[in-house]
């Protein structure tokens, strides 16, 4: 409970900060913005469209390995807070498990998932 | 009252300056701007007070400049140095004085609000006129038809390296971007962060200037761009032995930005930072930006850029293929579509 | 009550963090470029120069996002240094999983960096957020390990208990591996130097290339911000957090914090990026295996 | 206290779950989503499930922004800039929509729910980590080799090289009919109209394509109801103008290590359907 208060009072008091900081010059930006000097930077040229595209994201399947794997890290946390106390039992199974997703990597960078496509 | 207080405390901070870089400036233009306690040159217009126009912008590039002075935000000034360009409302600083001082008066009397902050040069008009237009007023045409907003969307192509067809960028970039030698001007169609084309739309300035720092700001390393602008002569051991430990030679790909002639970046790299003495003839004369560019990812391109010095730069952009003349071969048909829409 | 002296404490560690985070930047970029002179409120007159002139937006902005990603991430970096304890038992946010609770703050930058870059609409901002999800998310994983790595011998994921299983030897030594890495996963939270992949030069400035008067002041306080959060957990998780004799706990953190701090801005001067291709590859084929390797030398000392 | 918070907490998951439909942006809706997630794992904190309501967040973070990575590649007008409606289907999903609800409502009222609240100062994480190693084990071995199978599959399905050769090599759309010719527009010769996507006019010949159907109700749907046809009549135009300059650059001399091989249906296998 005191958790969750003190995220939302960090959440509530950094919002606040950024909106103070906004408001404290607040004679300017009431007026609106004229489109010249709301161009994009592209260092004095005009783009011709939108920014927002169907961007080519270049490590896509990097992500689904890495989502994949992400998900075996959250067994390890509970993982680590017994190893002490079930000692070499816990390292071995863990060893096994890390062993079978390192095939998973190993396969993609066999496949050459880690260059730029 | 608060706003003096805030504008007295703003005016003792280094002046943000962002730097164009025109024709005939003289070649120890960054040095000079750079070891100058009282400014500091910003990577963005939007984090700069002051436009500084260094050298003269010749008439093709003005349309540019102006958009670019119109992208600062208020309070705004432009300072002409060593400049034949005449701007409305620019104050023009000799050769002789002391740029750090005069920029630092100048933003000074801006925020106490004794100096009018400089109004847009270019008209209040949207790139395409959108209000009103399309059932919800933005402009827009369906799913991806029309000019929401004032702009086209991007639209599919094939990619060079995977064959995906998603949105290609096709836009102008430069002449006044910090990554882009001073004047060049590049016409770049992006899938991502590839370069699918390239195509020269005006050619870097003639200028003798070392791009060493350059690359090494390029590399992460700004505080060592600005010892290399400081140290005169090249004997500055600790700076050697510095960009030896950073990494820089090894982060940069092997033989990326290859000429006919067998220099890559690396190589070029060295020689600019002294790390090599030997002294390479730059042999260019077959090889053009599109053969440099295509296919790189953008900080790669960034990097084989910056590695030429001008003049070499300049018979490389004099090289490159235009592909304008193949489109009008190739396609005929509609181009009264193709003019509606792209302008 | 405690609670509120505890918030109040963060929050004055937090300012003079920030502050101080922002001198040192200036010291150390001025010292290796050989610059001399150092005014010590510099960056007091850089934010107010930010302040003091004009917020813009571009185009069609995604203002709420715009915004939201700035407030959010400094939320973040605040949010890691109320997961450190100040003293025994004294911590803002003290609960048994805090070490989780840290990365989810890591996984929620590279949400909040992605949306500073993408609200804009314009295309090199665009370019250097998709870039920084490329290095951010992999770059995660190691920070997992090597945190899991230290929860080993604490048989707890508090970062309480870390640093009181450090009493007998900090973890920099128990384990050599973990905080270079942790170090680095630092350079990428905070954007700097080598892994700086969002708002590099050759984007010039990428996600912020955008950013004018308030929000860019309030993008860099968020950065130092982060810079101080990451700081004080890697002071926590390593170097033995408030352990440490005669001077009272939280002036031991501070001390702890103030250096990992220079070590990271230091190596965010000296080190040379490279591009993002490499790095990629350089995560997943060198990196992540010596995570591994620091987990198991960790497994293996832990073991009764 | 403890109330209000389940509340606030559940009325922002709510209010943020139904934000994923109604708003045009991709990526909004994208974290629109995360944010109702973020405020489920609140509502864990509540309950003591601590490591389950964190994880959840940390999970749903990078999951949504990969799931974002997506959608704004293969969906158009990602950003929304066009305001558009984001359910297909509109009837059939809103009556979906309720018989899910009552049946989870029916479901949760019908189960006799275990009541032994938990002291807050549970080691659950500790409960959970010997449950791992002991009882669960062959589980939570059986979960490595899951995914395991996940990854090679991930890997398989979107890598483009592999033992085999570049994926895309030999790969013709479905046909219209079982066995039929392959579906949809083949590479034009002339190279002018290289950049076309398969969206838009062009393929309006072809009554009903597959990659049609899922653009067909996009059309229809769009706030704007208008046929289709003369909706992308416009658009045809555009694409003529980008396929032009495409095309011309397509037909460049290109280096040799770049493997150009555009397939202009490649895309569409793997245009995810919008199923938040």
């Amino acid at each position: 409970m005191t958790t969750l208060i003190a995220i939302i009072l960090i959440f509530a008091f950094s919002i606040l900060f950024t909106a103070a900081l906004r408001a404290g010059v607040g004679a300017m930006s009431t007026v609106p913005i004229p489109y010249p000097q709301q161009r994009p930077i592209l260092g004095g040229t005009d783009p011709e469209t939108h920014a927002w595209q169907r961007f080519h994201v270049r490590y896509y399947t990097m992500t689904l390995l890495f989502v994949a794997f992400e998900m075996e890290m959250m067994f390890m946390y509970p993982w680590a807070v017994v190893f002490v106390q079930e000692g070499p039992k816990a390292l071995a199974e863990m060893g096994m498990f890390l062993i079978i997703l390192s095939v998973g990597i190993v396969y993609g960078w066999r496949e050459g998932i880690f260059r730029w496509e | 009252m608060g706003m003096n207080w805030l504008a007295k405390i703003a005016g003792l901070a280094e002046v943000p300056v962002f730097v164009a870089i025109g024709e005939g400036a003289p070649s120890d233009t960054a040095i000079s701007l750079c070891t100058n306690p009282a400014l500091r040159s910003v990577e963005t217009p939007r984090a700069a007070a002051i436009l500084l126009v260094v050298g003269t912008i010749p008439d093709a590039l003005l349309p540019q400049l102006h958009r670019l002075h119109d992208q600062l935000p208020h309070p705004r000034a432009t300072v002409l140095w060593h400049s034949g360009n005449r701007l409305s409302e620019a104050t023009t600083v000799g050769g002789t004085e002391d740029i750090g001082a005069s920029l630092k008066d100048v933003h000074r009397s801006l925020l106490a609000g004794n100096f009018d902050t400089e109004p847009d040069i270019l008209p209040d008009v949207p790139p395409n006129e959108w209000r009103g237009i399309g059932t919800h007023g933005q402009g827009g045409k369906g799913m991806m038809g029309g000019t929401p907003y004032g702009r086209p969307m991007a639209m599919t192509a094939a990619d060079l390296r995977d064959g995906l067809e998603l949105d290609a960028y096709t836009a102008d970039f430069g002449p006044f971007l910090p990554m882009f030698p001073p004047g060049l001007a590049l016409t770049l169609t992006l899938q991502g962060d590839v370069i699918q084309s390239v195509a020269v739309v005006h050619p870097p300035f003639e200028n003798h200037e070392n791009r060493g720092w350059v690359l090494l700001n390029l590399l992460g390393l700004p505080a060592l761009a600005e010892r290399m602008l400081r140290v005169s002569n090249d004997s500055d051991t600790t700076l050697r032995r510095l960009i030896h430990l950073s990494g820089a030679r090894a982060a940069i790909p092997k033989s990326l930005g290859r000429t006919y002639d067998g220099s890559d970046v690396r190589a070029r790299f060295d020689q600019m930072t002294g790390i090599s003495e030997h002294a390479m003839n730059a042999h260019v004369h077959q090889t053009g930006l599109d053969d440099l560019l295509i296919g790189l990812e953008w900080h790669e391109a960034m990097l084989v850029l910056n590695s030429f010095d001008t003049a070499p730069l300049r018979t490389i952009c004099a090289n490159t293929s235009d592909p304008e003349p193949d489109e009008k071969m190739e396609g005929g048909m509609d181009h009264g579509a193709h003019a509606g829409h792209m302008s | 009550m405690s609670f509120a002296i505890a918030l109040i404490e963060m929050l004055t560690f937090m300012i003079f963090g920030v502050f101080l985070a922002a001198v040192l930047d200036a010291f150390f970029y001025r010292r290796i470029a050989g610059r001399s002179g150092v005014s010590l409120l510099m960056p007091l007159y850089a934010a107010a120069a930010h302040l003091s002139r004009q917020r813009l937006t571009t185009e069609a902005p995604d203002r709420l996002n715009w915004f939201l990603s700035i407030s959010g991430f400094l939320a973040l970096g605040a949010i890691g240094l109320a997961v450190v304890p100040f003293g025994p038992q004294t911590a803002v946010i003290g609960m048994e999983t805090s070490v989780v609770l840290w990365g989810a703050c890591e996984s929620l930058v590279v949400v909040l960096v992605f949306l500073h870059g993408w609200s804009p609409n314009s295309p090199l901002a665009l370019i250097g957020a998709y870039r920084y999800v490329a290095i951010g998310l992999p770059i995660m994983l190691l920070s997992m390990f090597v945190l899991i790595a230290v929860a080993l011998p604490a048989e707890s994921l508090d970062l309480r208990a870390i640093v009181i299983s450090q009493e007998g030897l900090w973890n920099v030594i128990r384990q050599p591996l973990g905080l270079p890495l942790f170090l680095l996963l630092g350079l990428s939270l905070t954007l700097r130097g080598p892994l700086d992949y969002g708002d590099s030069a050759d984007l010039a400035g990428g996600t912020s290339i955008e950013d004018s008067g308030a929000n860019r002041a309030g993008w860099q306080v968020a950065r130092l911000a982060m810079l101080v959060g990451f700081s004080a957990v890697a002071a926590s998780a390593f170097l033995g957090g408030y352990l440490g004799p005669v001077l009272p706990g939280i002036v031991w953190l501070a001390l702890k914090t103030l250096t990992v701090m220079a070590v990271i801005i230091a190596m965010g001067h000296l080190l040379a990026r490279m591009p993002v291709a490499r790095m990629l590859g350089l995560i997943w084929k060198v990196l992540l295996p010596i995570a591994f390797l620091d987990l198991l030398l960790a497994g293996l000392v832990a073991l009764p | 206290m403890m109330d209000i918070a389940f509340y606030i907490l559940s009325a922002i998951a709510i209010w943020s779950g139904w934000r994923v439909f109604r708003v045009d942006s991709m990526i909004r809706a994208t974290f629109a989503l995360m944010v109702s997630f973020i405020c489920v794992g609140g509502i864990a904190l509540l309950m003591s499930a601590d490591y389950i309501g964190i994880a959840t967040v940390f999970m749903m973070a990078v999951e949504m922004m990969v799931m974002g990575l997506f959608m704004v590649m293969f969906m158009m007008n990602p950003a929304g800039l066009n305001p558009m409606q984001m359910v297909h289907q509109y009837r059939l999903s809103i009556g979906a929509g309720i018989v899910a609800f009552i049946g989870l409502t029916v479901a949760v009222l019908a189960t006799d729910l275990p009541h032994n609240p938990l002291p807050a100062d549970r080691d659950t994480m500790r409960d959970l980590g010997i449950n791992l190693l002991g009882g669960s084990m062959l589980i939570f071995e059986t979960a490595g080799v899951t995914l395991l199978a996940t990854m090679l599959g991930a890997v398989i399905l979107s890598s483009r090289r592999g033992r085999f050769g570049n994926s895309d090599v030999g790969a013709v759309p479905p046909g219209l009919q079982p066995g039929g010719t392959p579906a949809g527009r083949k590479v034009e010769a002339g190279g002018g109209h290289g950049g076309h996507g398969g969206h838009g006019g062009h393929d309006m010949k072809i009554v009903k394509t597959p990659e049609h159907e899922d653009m067909g109700h996009t059309h229809h749907e769009m706030a704007e109801e208008k046929p289709a046809v003369s909706d992308a009549e416009p658009m045809d135009q555009r694409d003529h103008a980008v396929g032009h300059k495409q095309g011309a650059k397509a037909a460049e001399p290109l280096k040799p290590e770049h493997d150009h091989s555009p397939d202009p249906h490649k895309d569409h296998g793997n245009t995810p359907k919008k199923e938040p």
